[in-house]
């Protein structure tokens, strides 16, 4: 029914949308923070760049990527300064461009939360005591609970649907680029229906598991939202 | 008076090459819609209101045509595609080609897909008959043929195994030369694209109209200008 | 030779409809009421003590070091002070419990407080496992204040921190604070509308209107300012030594000046220790005879008039000079003019003895609780 | 004859520690003052009444309709009522005006008091424009309490409603709410911690005492009961017809019972109009001997002492029978004893008149600003 | 430059995405806030099943939704027996494949949103008189206002972007269903670099000035936001 290559494909996927997630989260928390607080008169310009990924067709902005990162490319002249291998058809690659397509469904629900944060609650724990950081840590992460799993779901789920960025990136290898949404449009390309109907089912019902647990989970938890 | 027309994105340049010539000579509009032609296929079977479909293999046409989609005795070759190699390297010999291939590593040599691109199975062909195919499992595929041609544009890959079509328009826009390398057809099965016309078309002369131009010898010689083999040239 | 003070401050802070603008300085170890209409900018001094506002343009020293002025911006985590807000602002995800631990756990010194203390004496122990949006806002104000001590500041920034409270737990934490800054060397700027609670508390006296400061002083001083005379409360506050307690009728003697003494029940109080008393306006009446022993009124003081003002509404307002100790007595105009009242006439103040304890007296030992 | 009341409840509510169990009846066109201790319960109840809470188990009538029981629920917005709440809640994205219009555009009834009057008496005319996070917390309460009597409801519910005020500001919304339930018929439950507010407003009390009623009914059955004795504070709290107007000397007569009066400097009163009065027990002082024309001491009792109760700090406090109305007196212990009081023995209770003025006479006509 | 073709393209995509948006928030607005009242126990399930449009690729989601809409398909002979026009290759096919994939982008951020409203505040607006529609109207909408804003700006932005539901259901039939994404897509696939460059650079500017804007007046009003 399902081919090693399959299996192996749905291992990088999960590989590949966990990674992704948690360098999102690592990004998208600090920055968005910093974004909800910022007064700069250039926010509003980088908030519309970080929601360019949105806008170009995830193959068009594989192309992009791949350009950039191709040994001449911006990107890829760096990485190969620094490291001794290319970035394009690697995991390393994958990742990046996952990262960077999924940045804006990342980044707008927290930033939007951050910015709901109220002010006197901060202000509070400062003069308990907390620096900058220890409020960040011990108030304005708990208070986000609910808006980092959410974002963090869309994260995830949207790096296993993503295929248009991988395809190009990722060159398809199997075992080391081929992920579980390329070999399922492969089924339906291929007209192999039937695999299809298999994996999709597959996928669809490892998310709704997934997602179902986790948001059970969110609305019994008591005490994590701020306005009741 | 118009025709939709669903080609295969591998034909589309030649057939955009073609299209004035038919327009003026038959006052038919063309409407291309191009994809790769698993997604036509998926279209047309689900009803999608073209009137022909060029399709980039023999197996789609047939498969409509087993659902009885197409216009009876409609099937038919219009061109065979062909592969080439490139080369980032000028004036390699097959032997030199050969060696650079099995010696290429990790993500340095491009193909299409075989599961999805014709293009792929040729050139998986190409790869047996130079006894290479270790070299298949570490090779780039590009979902379609296009793809390929972006890694190679992009200098991602030093080798890459493409339809002979798409050679003068990746030429034109490619920044560092590449050079072309014929590949001899005794390698692979030359691909055989078949067209039909569909059924549920409204305007079923018009799209006899254009098949009968696609397949004119005119036609066939500026297809053959493209990379392709000529309908008639080959006989199964 | 001047001493420098706790904390020096000048303050410039443009507002909704007017600017703040304050000059003031806060003694050691004192008790400071702010006090002022609603919108008059007590919070935002506050605020701006506290390290919120950034805006430029304001400067504060504490103990000599600049908090903030052109140059410096000490944050707020770093000036060690407490702050007890309008609204209490707990921390919603934290248990009552660990909104006081994260206080204990960051404090600044080690002789405060215990949690268990602060629990006891604030009545949180059947409140701790609960989280803040299911406790009343009495019981959210008496956790603020617990947090706030449990963090041992040097500065607690207090506004109006018991207004949701009922009078016994008011009295409580009152006690506790007078207790809290007589034993830790601790400086509290309080705002308050309660003219009771400020006469009680307050050492200094800080009145704000529209965010200009119209009057600051010893709180002793200012007393009568406080007073609204539109609803007919005057006070006289004053402090006096107690020079005798009767334990058989728990009366304490007190000294107001030379000869002239007052007498009050309570609790036992031990000699030289000074007292504040606060007295009615309204329970001080005039006689021109001397004492009358058939009546339980036991104080009565020889007294000057200063000066008598009239109302509108059948009061008069009489001053009293008793031997340079300042009295207030609230008679109806009725009386003044049967008794014919003239300033500088020698007269007697009569005072209801009892009335004196509807103050705590400061330092009544065990009046507290801890 | 029964008369329907109001409003009858039956409430019973699982809380945090204990359960709401309260049945109680409002009357109409009256004040109900609902007191006890933080956490007690109170705005647990109020917000029964109004119907947040949808817990099943609650009954509720109101006018004889069904507001709330097995069968029936009547949504909040269709119950008329008004709620002032312990927090603000303004509409955050309104400004000032705006939030009076939303409350204006929707409310119950026609005969109410416009937009305009509202800000003048609440003095909000500064503030129209600013939106609620600009607002300081005393005014952000006048802007809510605008808010809710712009709606003009059947029933207010006020949680603390002046908690976070000045006493002048206090003082006019207390007034504007006293003149408002006698123009309009208007019932007000009230919760408050200020037990001068509720002798002064209250027609019935309401005690919780961890969500249970300990006390229910009119004001001036209970007030002694509101007193914290632990504070030495005790009032008696009586309401007495005015007999007569001096104008002279601005001296209102009232009688409190046969052929005892009492006076009081006030502005202009009508004869016939029943005041209330609230006499702390410490201006009450109690004398052998008859009148004395050398003291300002205008208001003279004949009463009979009913018992003597002395506590540990030296004060006794003593119950009075003024021809059926009881007065309380608070002396020294030492006074009881020397002057051999015991119960049953007749006495002259001494009144400092003007000392009644501490409370606005109820019906002070013009009182109001409105 | 741009061809007739192009400009066609960049006018339906435009009509796309706008008719996509006030769909997605004429849908999302009221089911994001039953969502977020809802105590039912199958919540989380209706929470994931939204959130499934994630994860799966974009073609695979266009091809099930072909099947689905095709004239033997569930939805096709539904609107078949309503209207004599097929769905599949029609823009209104479009317009329900692109709020399908969309959907959750929209939904997520909106419902998270709803559940910070302060119970009070509608508690305050109730005891004015005002009913659950009007207190919806007049309360929770004003004060979702950036919320609503990043959720219709993802949803728009996300329907641009979008090309492989679109492409499978749309057939890229130029002035018809082709849209600018497709268009773009398709130049790079011919090796059209120069066009592709062109097109994907419009696109940016566009989306750029255009999120500038909104942000930079979303930023700068006050008053609409809730805890300052
Ligand atoms: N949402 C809630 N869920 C469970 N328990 C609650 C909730 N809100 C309040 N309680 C508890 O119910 C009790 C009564 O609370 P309530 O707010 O009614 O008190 P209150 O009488 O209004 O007090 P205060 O004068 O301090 O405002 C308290 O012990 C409180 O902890
Ligand atoms: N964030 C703000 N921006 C601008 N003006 C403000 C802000 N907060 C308060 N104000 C205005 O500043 C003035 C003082 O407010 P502040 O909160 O300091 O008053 P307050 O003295 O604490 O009053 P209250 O006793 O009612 O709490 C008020 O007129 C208020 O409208
Ligand atoms: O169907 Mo194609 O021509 O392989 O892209
Ligand atoms: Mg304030
Ligand atoms: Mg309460």
């Amino acid at each position: 029914m399902l081919s090693t290559d399959d299996y192996l494909a749905i291992y990088l996927t999960l590989q590949l949308a966990a990674t992704t997630t948690v360098v999102l989260l690592l990004i998208c928390i600090p920055c968005g923070w910093w974004l909800a607080n910022s007064r700069w008169r250039i926010k509003p310009l980088l908030e519309a760049i970080i929601a360019l990924p949105l806008v170009l067709p995830p193959t068009v902005i594989g192309f992009y990527l791949l350009v950039m990162m191709a040994p001449q490319g911006v990107i890829g002249q760096l990485w190969g300064g620094l490291f001794d291998s290319t970035l394009p058809f690697s995991f390393t690659g994958l990742l990046i461009g996952s990262v960077i397509y999924s940045l804006p469904f990342v980044m707008q629900p927290l930033q939007n939360n951050f910015e709901r944060i109220p002010k006197d609650l901060l202000n509070a724990a400062a003069t308990m005591g907390a620096s900058p950081l220890d409020r960040f840590v011990t108030v304005v992460l708990p208070l986000s609970k609910t808006s980092i799993i959410t974002a963090a779901s869309l994260g995830f789920a949207h790096t296993i649907g993503e295929f248009g960025v991988v395809l190009m990136i990722g060159g398809n290898i199997p075992g080391e680029t081929q992920l579980i949404s390329i070999a399922l449009f492969d089924r339906v390309e291929n007209l192999q229906y039937q695999q299809a109907h298999i994996l999709a089912a597959g996928l669809m019902i490892f998310s709704v598991v997934t997602l179902v647990l986790l948001y059970s989970l969110n609305s019994n938890k008591r005490g994590g939202s701020i306005w009741k | 008076q118009s025709l939709r027309v669903a080609v295969a994105a591998n034909f589309k340049p030649a057939l955009e090459l073609l299209q004035p010539e038919f327009e003026r000579q038959t006052g038919i509009k063309l409407r291309l819609s191009a994809a790769s032609s698993g997604v036509l296929f998926a279209q047309i079977s689900h009803g999608a209101p073209f009137d022909v479909f060029l399709s980039a293999d023999v197996d789609r046409a047939e498969a409509l045509e087993t659902l009885g989609l197409v216009v009876a005795g409609s099937r038919q070759t219009y061109a065979f595609g062909t592969i080439a190699l490139i080369s980032k390297q000028a004036d390699r010999t097959q032997d030199e080609l050969i060696t650079d291939i099995s010696n290429s590593a990790v993500g340095r040599l491009a193909i299409a897909n075989p599961q999805t691109a014709p293009y792929g199975v040729a050139a998986q062909q190409l790869l047996s008959c130079w006894q290479q195919q270790a070299v298949f499992a570490r090779a780039v595929r590009g979902n379609n043929i296009a793809q390929v041609m972006h890694y190679a544009a992009t200098d991602t890959v030093d080798i890459a195994v493409i339809a002979q079509s798409l050679w003068p328009g990746f030429n034109r826009v490619v920044q560092q030369p590449w050079y072309l390398y014929p590949v001899p057809s005794d390698c692979y099965q030359p691909l055989e694209q078949q067209l039909v016309i569909l059924q549920s078309s409204r305007n079923t002369a018009a799209a006899k109209r254009l098949v009968a131009f696609l397949l004119s010898a005119e036609s066939q010689q500026v297809i053959a200008g493209q990379g392709y083999l000529q309908a008639q040239s080959q006989t199964r | 030779m001047e001493v420098t003070p706790l904390l020096s401050a000048d303050i410039t802070l443009p507002l909704a409809n007017f600017a703040l603008a304050a000059e003031f300085t806060l003694r050691d170890n004192s008790i400071t009421a702010l006090f002022g209409h609603s919108g008059s900018g007590k919070t935002s001094l506050l605020k701006v003590l506290a390290g919120f506002d950034k805006t430029p343009g304001n400067n504060v020293r504490f103990k000599g070091q600049p908090w903030q002025d052109q140059q410096h911006f000490v944050p707020c985590h770093r000036r060690h002070i407490g702050y007890v807000f309008q609204q209490p602002q707990l921390l919603p995800h934290l248990t009552v419990l660990d909104n006081l631990r994260y206080a204990y756990r960051r404090r600044f010194h080690d002789d405060g407080p215990s949690i268990e203390e602060l629990c006891r004496w604030l009545a949180l122990d059947d409140l701790l496992s609960q989280y803040p949006g299911s406790l009343s806002g009495g019981q959210q104000q008496r956790v603020a204040i617990a947090r706030t001590l449990a963090s041992n500041p040097a500065l607690i920034l207090m506004d109006e921190p018991v207004s949701a409270l009922d009078a016994d737990s008011r009295e409580e934490i009152l006690n506790y604070l007078e207790q809290l800054h007589r034993r830790l060397s601790i400086a509290i700027v309080y705002v308050s509308h309660n003219i009771e609670e400020i006469h009680r508390l307050a050492d200094d006296v800080i009145i704000l209107q529209q965010g200009k400061i119209v009057q600051q002083g010893p709180v002793l001083e200012l007393a009568n300012l406080l007073d609204s005379p539109l609803h007919g409360r005057q006070h006289t506050l004053l402090e006096a030594e107690v020079c005798h307690y009767d334990s058989q009728w728990q009366l304490t003697t007190v000294n107001i000046g030379d000869n002239q003494t007052l007498q009050l029940s309570s609790h036992p109080t031990t000699i030289g220790h000074r007292l504040r008393l606060r007295i009615p306006a309204s329970n001080v009446s005039i006689t021109l005879a001397g004492g009358d022993n058939s009546s339980s009124i036991i104080n009565y003081l020889d007294a000057r008039i200063i000066s008598i003002d009239e109302d509108d509404r059948g009061s008069a307002l009489v001053r009293l000079d008793v031997q340079g100790q300042p009295l207030l007595a609230k008679l109806t105009r009725k009386s003044v003019h049967q008794l014919q009242l003239t300033p500088q006439q020698q007269v007697v103040a009569q005072i209801k003895g009892v009335a004196m304890l509807s103050d705590q007296a400061r330092n009544i030992s065990d009046a507290s609780t801890l």
